[in-house]
């Protein structure tokens, strides 16, 4: 027991800055959006980007050499957390450039919106660097509540609020699940620290409420990562909400909830791996199966990426899975190269289906992308590359991703869980390759409202450098990107109480 | 001199691709044609300098190049010639600038894009004949899917969508189970050495247990079984070929699908050579069911190009039982039939994609492929039926013709391993004359009677430009096959006697050209 | 002596039962009000191991549970009434647009 | 030098006249193709008497390498030697004379150009055929003659029948083509070498030596490579298509499927004869084979009616002398008659071609009939023709035929029942080539009216070498003259033949009756059979055809009645084949393809996919929708993640 108060450095100042701009930007923005005169879309605008960009400078300047962790845990400044902050930030500054280019550009860069968008951000920074069980709830409830309040508020209608509601009544339901995991696990180990937790649990193996526990924090974590069976909400809110945070939740959610999984089972629990592996291997193989099935016959594009989604949460678990032997970083610095990959990837498609959507369509159709090829070329040969990178077919970053995933596995023997990835792989081929010969191998059908976008540099860029990272990532960068997500890893493999004898896997 | 020796491979290989690209860029069609002629040109001309300065007498590995790529995984960028990619290099650089002449007059918006992948996709054949590093294998193995999907999902005919996510479905299964078998064999290689290497002439050599080792070659065998196609798996194939259009017709049977044997003669057999023994007899039996079934499925066909395309499956099961004919009890390979299953691979290459640009001659004029429609053309197209004749004879093998040796080779090698299967596959010879003289006789021969036909025209100049080269190749190879035979034989005769511990030597050592930079510690483990 | 083990297990019973609630009933308050059930048994744990094992950890958890809950009921009722001013239902079954 | 010339003029000719030359007229094509030949001939013929100046020891022309892998090799080597060069004479001077013959044959045709070019490229396979020293080579020529046969008789393609024929001759030439492959496998797999030369030595040196395995080997490859002969000689059960080869041109019958391709067995066996006498059982078959072949075909040509499908049958059974001779270990005695066939075969066929000429392209010879007023040197060498074919005492036929019967019947117990065979065929080749004589010289003439007033004798290109053929036939038999005959020379070819008639000294005792001597009287009786045989069956022809179909004949024809049925279809053969092996492959292709290939295979790839979808399909439907149901999906997957982790 700890109750000195830990004494707020300026070195504390400068690493929180980036949770502490957004959350001085939040509530710029809130302050804003009652007036009316300051209000106006530009000025929501500038503040957004403004606190995005700065918090994303501090959080690149913040480098931390060793793994720092203030108020008792409670924030973790190290590499690890350094990448996911980085990785969140990027991603939401250039969902929220995207939004300027959308039929949304109003309704979005609106004062409380904003705030709530922030908001979530801010929470998702936090529970990348949390240690600590009670930040990182905060930090996951913070993100997850602002989630579901702009998927039903950012464009209403019936089924963005019935979207909304289902995710948020589920949500809530995950997070009592994982608080009753929390809990137990509290009232076994007697800390909420996950460090004192991980170094209590060897102790307590025979203990069935440890297991109950841990089966419990599983279970809501696989929610928000959405593995099956616990990834209904997927379809729906990612079909209901808005693309551009679909977008989001598509990629920085992920992003927050694998390098939480990260520290929790690859770091943490690695030693005591008998009580979560049979678990997390078993959503993962269902998630492959499920997530690839069921995305077979889905017609709205939004959905099918949704399902899509899950297989590839799928695919990272199998990286978690592996990295619970004697395996050093490797397979989390694999999970973390294919969630980069993954990242890139997603928005590349959903910036794509944001650019096409208009006010009368914003859930394309796989019907409606028909002729894609001849009336939006340059769109139709983005989306093209990003259905083969899902589908990991060289030279894309999807394969290299899946290269290192599927090793990581394989030197600790999860042959079984790459057979069913490549199967679930197998099948996933049909539904991306679906999109494809809509766009290049059908002719334009005549929709109410045509897809006729204005031509954007914005997007342009965008979508320009997500290809470009994602074939760059496919060819000449794998090596020193994936040294930076060893270095990057190095960290949770360091932690306390993961395996100490992480030198080679030897048998 | 000295640059171009060293990186004749890449030149090679990424001249198509950059050609591609230059393609895509060109303002005009006409101009787009002449590049691509050009770098296809650029492309042969690089692979003749490899065949002219490839030194016949050994069996090393010559060439070569070596970069990292992702040195912390011991992946490398390798590349190598020997006598087993060789001939099928120079196949496909040969092929090429055939196909794309055979495309010339075709003028729609999309053309400029066709040329565009096929030049990409010439990349990708080329890069995964001499790539020597598993990883970097596979990269050019499956990116050349995307390619040849497009080429037959956007030109295709009016089946082809599903023809070509069929073909494109199936060839990823298996190449995915194969990518798993070649992460489990790095593993391997690694517990027995400490060094994580994706390098194909370190990995020859890793032994591995004998039921693993049994997995790990059904793996690799499935893989390039599909792309063979070998029976049962071989539906993909007829549909792909009648969809596809004439140009994806002829790279598809003239060189993609020779990557299946060449994986499993480069790959699989090497190795796993115990598995390799216990499987021949599979391998063998379903090579002998496949000519078989192939050949008679062939002469139950009324389009012409399905004939075709299943006497492809016919003609690449002598290939595979040449591939795996062990002889003296398991302790080596058949050299003849090895021989004959390499020279086959060309044979076939040069014949059926004869075939096939002869099939797009009269479907170009008639738009029907039917052989019902035809009949008599001999009258009307007589130098048609000149080119027919001969490609018809090289595919039956007749003496004389390139695909006697090849088949004549095999058959041999596989008798002296296995009488019952050589004198079984033997029965191919005359199934395969069955067919495809009934295919000469249906299209060239009978009473001329449709009206269409009789004011058909005869082979235009261009035509003639893209088949002479090929009769006249189908006829050397036939007569001259030392030519050819020499420079493969010091790499056949080492796969064949030495296969239970193969290896191959790289004549220059391979030294590591830091691509990236990086060094060279194994980080992460 | 009453052992942790019989908070622990009224502490599940608590919590199935507000499992069962979400999974049964069919009026959104219901459910929400369920899931406050939950989240109280999750409370009920964090206080009793926190008096277990003398430690202040769980109660500053317990804390921070209520406030969130109060978020997110917040939340949950305002999307509750919206839905109620605009279709007149806070049945469950209303909400199937969205499968497949 | 000279020898490669041979081969080199029939090989520009082809090419020339196939590739260069197509739009010239009949006549460019006519000369450059009988000019190749004639050149090939002269230059053979110097050849051969230089050979035969040095001595006439067989000798090895070393030419490049062709195959060349693991152990195998296969070179370009051509051998000469007394039986090569005699059947190089034969291909090229009968090839010359059928050359020129041809010209006047063709004459009608528009471009000519097609047919001497594959004319040329035959008698350069063929060349190949008979010059190669090993198996393979032999085995180019083997197969390229099956090629030529195939387009020849195909020549005139418009007709579907004729682009049927071809395709039927290269088909059952293909099966026996794989025994012929077969045959080399199992002689490279046991010797190591597929060089006559080389198999010579070792057989005959070390002949001793064999060991069992390999003994019992040689009764295999003989017995493979027979098949083969079977096929290219036309051989019971696959002579089929040489009556339908008929569809081609005369020249073609003439060339091609009397005169030399269908001899290529013959000469095969001949040329391994060492091997064939290590092996007496496939001997047996052979003997066998060639004995029922013989017969058979002669009694299905006692009925045709066309001229040519006579003469084919007839081919057929001649041929089946020159196998018994070959079976019988009288292999010298089978060359010869294939010497005289040549000749009197290919005249014969000419022949027929003129008259068919001169009919207008009719060969039914009930049309036919009285031709001699119109014909007179037809008649004359047709006559002579039928004459030395029937085996008339003192032509050619004679000599070699009753060779043959002589050494069946000495042959042992064992060989009299092919003895009689041979003898019965005798007697109905006399018939039927008396009859085909009478009705189509002799007599009424049958045609219409039309026809009858343009009959009139063919040119000289064509008559010509009928002279020339007429000459051969009736002279070459003095060449083999038995001992008992009173003539200087006895035995002439024999003793010719003798260095390449090689019998292992391992089975010299099995073959010993080749070189007893027999009594006198016994030659006498057997010579005296046949002679009786043949001059009987020409009188009761005589009588029968001596106008048209007379009463005997319908008479007979009506009590015979389905005797003649059955022989006049051929026994049914094709009907056979065509019920029990093409239909049977036929419905098995097909159910192959439509069932195997497109309803299991494709419906298990298919079916997978589809139940991928259905699966898919059911799993979204039956767990989405419902918010409950979402949670009760949620509450199952923690149960069962606590009972994996617990159980």
């Amino acid at each position: 027991m700890n109750f000195n108060i830990p004494s707020l450095t300026a070195e504390f100042y400068l690493t929180t800055s980036p949770v502490l701009i957004l959350c001085f930007g939040a509530l710029v923005a809130m302050l804003a959006g009652v007036s009316r005169r300051l209000g106006g879309e530009l000025v929501i605008y500038s503040v957004l980007l403004l606190s995005l960009v700065g918090a994303l400078a501090a959080a690149v300047a913040a480098s931390p050499g060793v793994e720092t962790a203030y108020l008792s845990g409670s924030y973790l400044a190290g590499v690890l957390s350094r990448f996911g902050q980085v990785l969140i930030l990027l991603v939401s500054l250039i969902v929220t450039l995207l939004f300027k280019a959308t039929f949304l550009r109003d309704r979005f860069f609106r004062g409380e919106i904003a705030s709530l968008f922030l908001m979530v951000i801010t929470g998702m920074l936090i529970t990348v660097a949390s240690e600590d069980l009670v930040t990182l709830f905060v930090g996951l409830e913070l993100s997850s509540i602002g989630l579901y309040a702009l998927v039903g508020y950012l464009n209403p209608s019936r089924r963005s609020q019935e979207g909304a509601i289902k995710y948020f009544v589920l949500g809530s339901f995950a997070a009592a699940l994982l608080l009753f995991g929390f809990a137990l696990l509290y009232v076994s180990t007697g800390s909420l620290r996950l460090t004192e937790v991980s170094q209590a649990v060897p102790k307590l193996l025979g203990h069935n409420w440890v297991k109950l526990g841990v089966v419990f924090s599983l279970a809501g974590i696989s929610f928000k990562l959405a593995l099956a069976p616990f990834h209904l909400w997927a379809p729906d809110a990612y079909e209901s909400a808005p693309t551009g945070l679909t977008a989001l939740m598509a990629t920085t959610v992920k992003a927050m909830v694998i390098i939480l999984a990260a520290r929790f089972f690859a770091g943490s629990l690695a030693s005591v791996y008998e009580v979560w592996l049979p678990a997390l291997m078993f959503v993962a193989a269902i998630s492959m199966i499920l997530g690839n099935i069921m995305a077979l016959v889905q017609s709205s594009l939004k959905r099918m990426l949704a399902y899509s989604s899950i297989a590839h949460s799928g695919y990272m678990a199998i990286a978690i899975c592996a990295s619970s032997a004697n395996s050093g970083s490797l397979p989390v610095a694999a999970v973390l190269y294919y969630l980069v990959g993954y990242t890139i990837v997603s928005l590349g498609a959903f910036s794509i289906l944001m650019w096409l959507e208009n006010k009368d369509n914003d859930n394309l159709l796989l019907d409606d992308i028909s002729g894609l090829s001849k009336t939006h070329p340059w769109a139709a040969f983005g989306l093209a590359v990003c259905m083969f990178s899902f589908a990991g077919m060289p030279p894309t970053v999807g394969f290299i991703g899946k290269f290192f995933v599927f090793n990581s596995a394989l030197i600790n023997h999860l042959t079984g869980l790459v057979l069913i990835g490549v199967i679930g792989s197998s099948i996933s081929l049909f539904y991306y390759l679906r999109v494809i010969v809509r766009m290049y191998m059908a002719d334009p059908i005549q929709l109410p409202t045509q897809l006729a976008p204005k031509p954007s540099l914005l997007v342009a860029v965008v979508i320009g450098a997500t290809v470009i990272a994602n074939l760059a990532l496919g060819t000449v960068l794998p090596e020193a990107a994936m040294k930076w997500m060893v270095e990057t890893s190095k960290e949770v493999a360091a932690a306390p109480g993961s395996a100490e004898d992480s030198q080679s896997v030897s048998h | 001199m000295e640059f171009i020796n060293s990186h004749i491979l890449s030149i090679t290989t990424f001249v198509p691709l950059l050609t591609a690209i230059a393609v895509l860029l060109s303002p005009a069609l006409s101009i787009a044609r002449w590049v691509s002629m050009g770098g296809s040109i650029v492309a042969f001309l690089a692979s003749l300098h490899i065949w002219f300065y490839f030194d016949a007498q050994t069996a090393g590995l010559q060439f070569t190049e070596m970069h990292e790529w992702i040195p912390s995984f011991g992946i490398r960028y390798i590349m190598g010639v020997d006598g087993l990619n060789l001939l099928l290099i120079m196949l496909t650089t040969f092929l090429t600038p055939l196909i794309l002449l055979s495309v010339w007059h075709l003028d729609d918006k999309k053309q400029k894009a066709f040329l565009s992948l096929f030049m990409t996709l010439e990349c990708g054949m080329l890069g995964s004949l001499v790539a020597f590093d598993l990883v970097f294998f596979y990269v050019f193995w499956e990116a050349m899917l995307i390619p040849m999907y497009f080429i037959i999902g956007l030109w295709g005919g009016k089946n082809r969508i599903y023809a070509t996510t069929k073909f494109i479905i199936y060839t990823f299964v298996g190449s995915l189970l194969m990518l798993a078998a070649m992460i489990v064999l790095y593993v391997l290689h690694f517990q027995q050495t400490g060094v994580y290497t994706t390098n194909l002439l370190d990995l020859y050599g890793t032994s591995a247990e004998y039921s693993t080792q049994m997995w790990l070659f059904a793996a690799f065998a499935l893989a390039f079984a599909i792309k063979v196609p070998m029976f049962p798996f071989h539906t993909w194939l007829p549909d792909a070929h009648t969809e596809a259009p004439t140009s994806g017709s002829v790279i598809l049977a003239g060189v993609l699908l020779k990557l299946g044997t060449y994986g499993l003669v480069r790959f699989a057999i090497p190795l796993f050579p115990q598995a390799t023994a216990t499987f021949a007899p599979v391998m063998v039996a379903l090579g002998v069911i496949g000519i078989i079934y192939g050949a008679l499925t062939a002469w139950m066909q009324k389009d012409a190009k399905k004939m075709v395309a299943y006497s492809s499956v016919s003609h690449l099961g002598f290939v595979v039982i040449g591939s795996v004919a062990v002889i003296s009890g398991g302790a080596a390979l058949s050299a003849e039939a090895l021989t004959g299953a390499v020279y086959q691979q060309i044979n076939h290459g040069i014949s059926t994609g004869a075939l096939f640009f002869l099939v797009g001659c009269i479907y170009d004029r008639r738009h029907t492929r039917m052989l019902a429609d035809f009949g008599g053309i001999a009258k009307v197209m007589p130098w048609f039926a000149v080119m027919l004749i001969v490609a018809t004879l090289s595919s039956v093998g007749l003496p004389g013709t390139g695909g006697f040796v090849g088949e004549f080779l095999i058959l041999l090698g596989t008798f002296l391993s296995s009488p019952l299967a050589g004198a079984t596959a033997a029965l191919g010879v005359l199934l395969g004359a069955v067919y495809m003289l009934t295919l000469c006789r249906k299209i060239l021969f009978g009473p001329l009677e449709n009206e269409e036909n009789k004011t058909l025209e005869d082979l235009t100049p261009r035509e003639f430009a893209y088949l002479t080269p090929l009769a006249i190749l189908a006829v050397v190879m036939g007569v001259f096959p030392n030519l050819f035979l020499d420079k493969v034989r010091p790499s056949i005769e080492n796969l064949a006697n030495n296969f239970r511990n193969y290896k191959i030597v790289a004549e220059a050592p391979l030294e590591s050209n830091q691509l990236l930079g990086a060094d060279h510690k194994e980080m992460g483990h | 002596m009453v052992s942790i083990d019989h908070y622990l297990v009224l502490a599940t019973f608590m919590f199935l039962c507000g499992t069962l609630g979400v999974l049964f009933r069919r009026n959104l308050l219901m459910v929400l009000m369920s899931i406050e059930l939950m989240l109280n048994a999750v409370n009920l744990v964090f206080v009793s191991g926190s008096r277990l094992l003398g430690n202040l950890d769980g109660q500053v958890m317990v804390f921070f549970i209520i406030t969130v809950a109060a978020c997110e009921a917040g939340v949950g009722l305002a999307m509750v009434i919206a839905l109620f001013r605009r279709y007149g239902t806070v049945d469950t079954n209303f909400l199937r647009v969205l499968r497949g | 030098m000279l020898f490669w010339l041979i081969l080199f003029f029939p090989l520009l000719g082809a090419f020339l006249n196939g590739l260069v030359l197509r739009k010239a007229s009949p006549t460019v094509s006519h000369v450059l193709g009988a000019a190749a030949l004639v050149a090939a001939f002269i230059y053979a013929l110097i050849t051969y008497l230089q050979f035969m100046g040095a001595g006439g020891q067989a000798q090895v022309i070393t030419g490049i390498d062709w195959i060349d892998a693991g152990t195998f090799k296969a070179p370009f080597n051509f051998i000469l030697d007394r039986l090569s060069g005699m059947m190089l004479l034969i291909i090229t001077g009968i090839g010359s004379l059928i050359h020129i013959y041809a010209g006047g044959y063709m004459h009608e045709e528009k471009a000519t150009y097609r047919f001497f070019s594959y004319l040329n490229l035959f008698v350069f396979m063929m060349l190949l055929l008979v010059l190669g020293d090993n198996l393979l080579v032999m085995f180019i020529g083997w197969e390229g003659v099956g090629l030529c046969s195939y387009l020849l008789i195909g020549y005139w393609y418009e007709d579907d029948k004729n682009a049927a024929a071809g395709m039927k001759a290269f088909l059952v030439n293909r099966i026996g083509d794989i025994g012929f492959l077969l045959g080399i496998f199992l002689t490279f797999k046991y010797f190591h070498t597929i060089s006559f030369s080389q198999l010579k030595d070792m057989i005959l040196t070390a002949g001793a030596n064999l060991n069992g395995e390999q003994l019992q080997a040689i009764g295999w490859i003989t017995l493979a490579l027979f098949v083969g002969a079977c096929g290219k000689s036309a051989q019971m059960p696959l002579y089929v298509w040489l009556p339908d080869a008929m569809a081609g041109p005369t020249p073609v019958s003439a060339l091609i499927h009397a005169a030399t391709m269908v001899t290529a067995g013959i000469y095969m066996m001949t040329r391994l004869n060492f091997l064939f006498y290590l092996a007496p059982d496939t001997q047996m078959v052979v003997a066998s084979v060639g004995a029922i072949t013989a017969l058979f075909a002669a009694t299905i040509a006692l009925v045709q009616y066309d001229i040519k499908k006579v003469l084919a049958y007839s081919t057929v059974s001649q041929l089946g002398y020159m196998v018994l001779g070959c079976g019988v270990g009288a292999y010298s005695a089978g060359v010869f008659h294939l010497f005289t066939h040549a000749c009197f075969k290919a005249l014969l066929f000419l022949g027929a071609g003129s008259v068919i000429v001169a009919m207008h392209h009719k060969q039914d010879m009930r049309e036919m009939g009285g031709l001699r007023k119109f014909m007179p040197v037809t008649h004359f060498v047709m006559l002579i023709g039928v004459l030395a074919i029937i085996g008339f005492p003192g032509l050619s036929g004679f000599f070699s035929k009753d060779e043959i019967l002589w050494r069946a019947w000495t042959g042992g117990d064992s060989y009299h029942i092919q003895w009689g065979l041979g003898a019965l065929a005798a007697v109905c080749t006399s018939f039927y080539m008396v009859r085909l004589l009478m009705l189509t010289f002799y007599g009424k003439n049958r045609s219409d009216h039309h026809t009858q007033e343009h009959l009139h004798e063919t040119s000289v290109v064509m008559w010509g070498p009928l002279v020339v053929l007429a000459i051969l036939s009736a002279g070459v038999g003095y060449l083999n003259v038995p001992h008992i005959l009173p003539f200087p020379a006895h035995l002439l070819f024999e003793n010719y033949l003798e260095p390449v008639i090689s019998i292992p000294p391992l089975v010299a005792d099995h073959w010993h009756h080749l070189h007893a001597e027999y009594p006198h009287s016994l030659e006498w009786a057997i010579m005296g059979v046949s002679v009786i045989g043949m001059a009987v069956s020409s009188i009761f022809a005589i009588s029968m055809y001596s106008d048209g179909f007379g009463k005997l004949a319908q008479s007979l024809g009506s009590v015979f009645k389905s005797g003649h049925r059955v022989l006049s279809n051929k026994y049914y053969v094709d009907e056979f084949y065509d019920a029990y092996f093409v239909t049977p492959l036929r419905d098995i292709a097909q159910f192959l393809w439509k069932i195997v290939d497109v309803v299991i295979i494709d419906g298990i790839v298919n079916g997978v996919g589809q139940a991928c979808m259905l699966i898919g399909g059911l799993s979204s439907f039956r767990m989405s929708g419902s918010l409950h149901r979402h949670g009760m999906v949620m509450i199952v997957g923690i149960v069962c993640m606590l009972s994996v982790l617990f159980f």
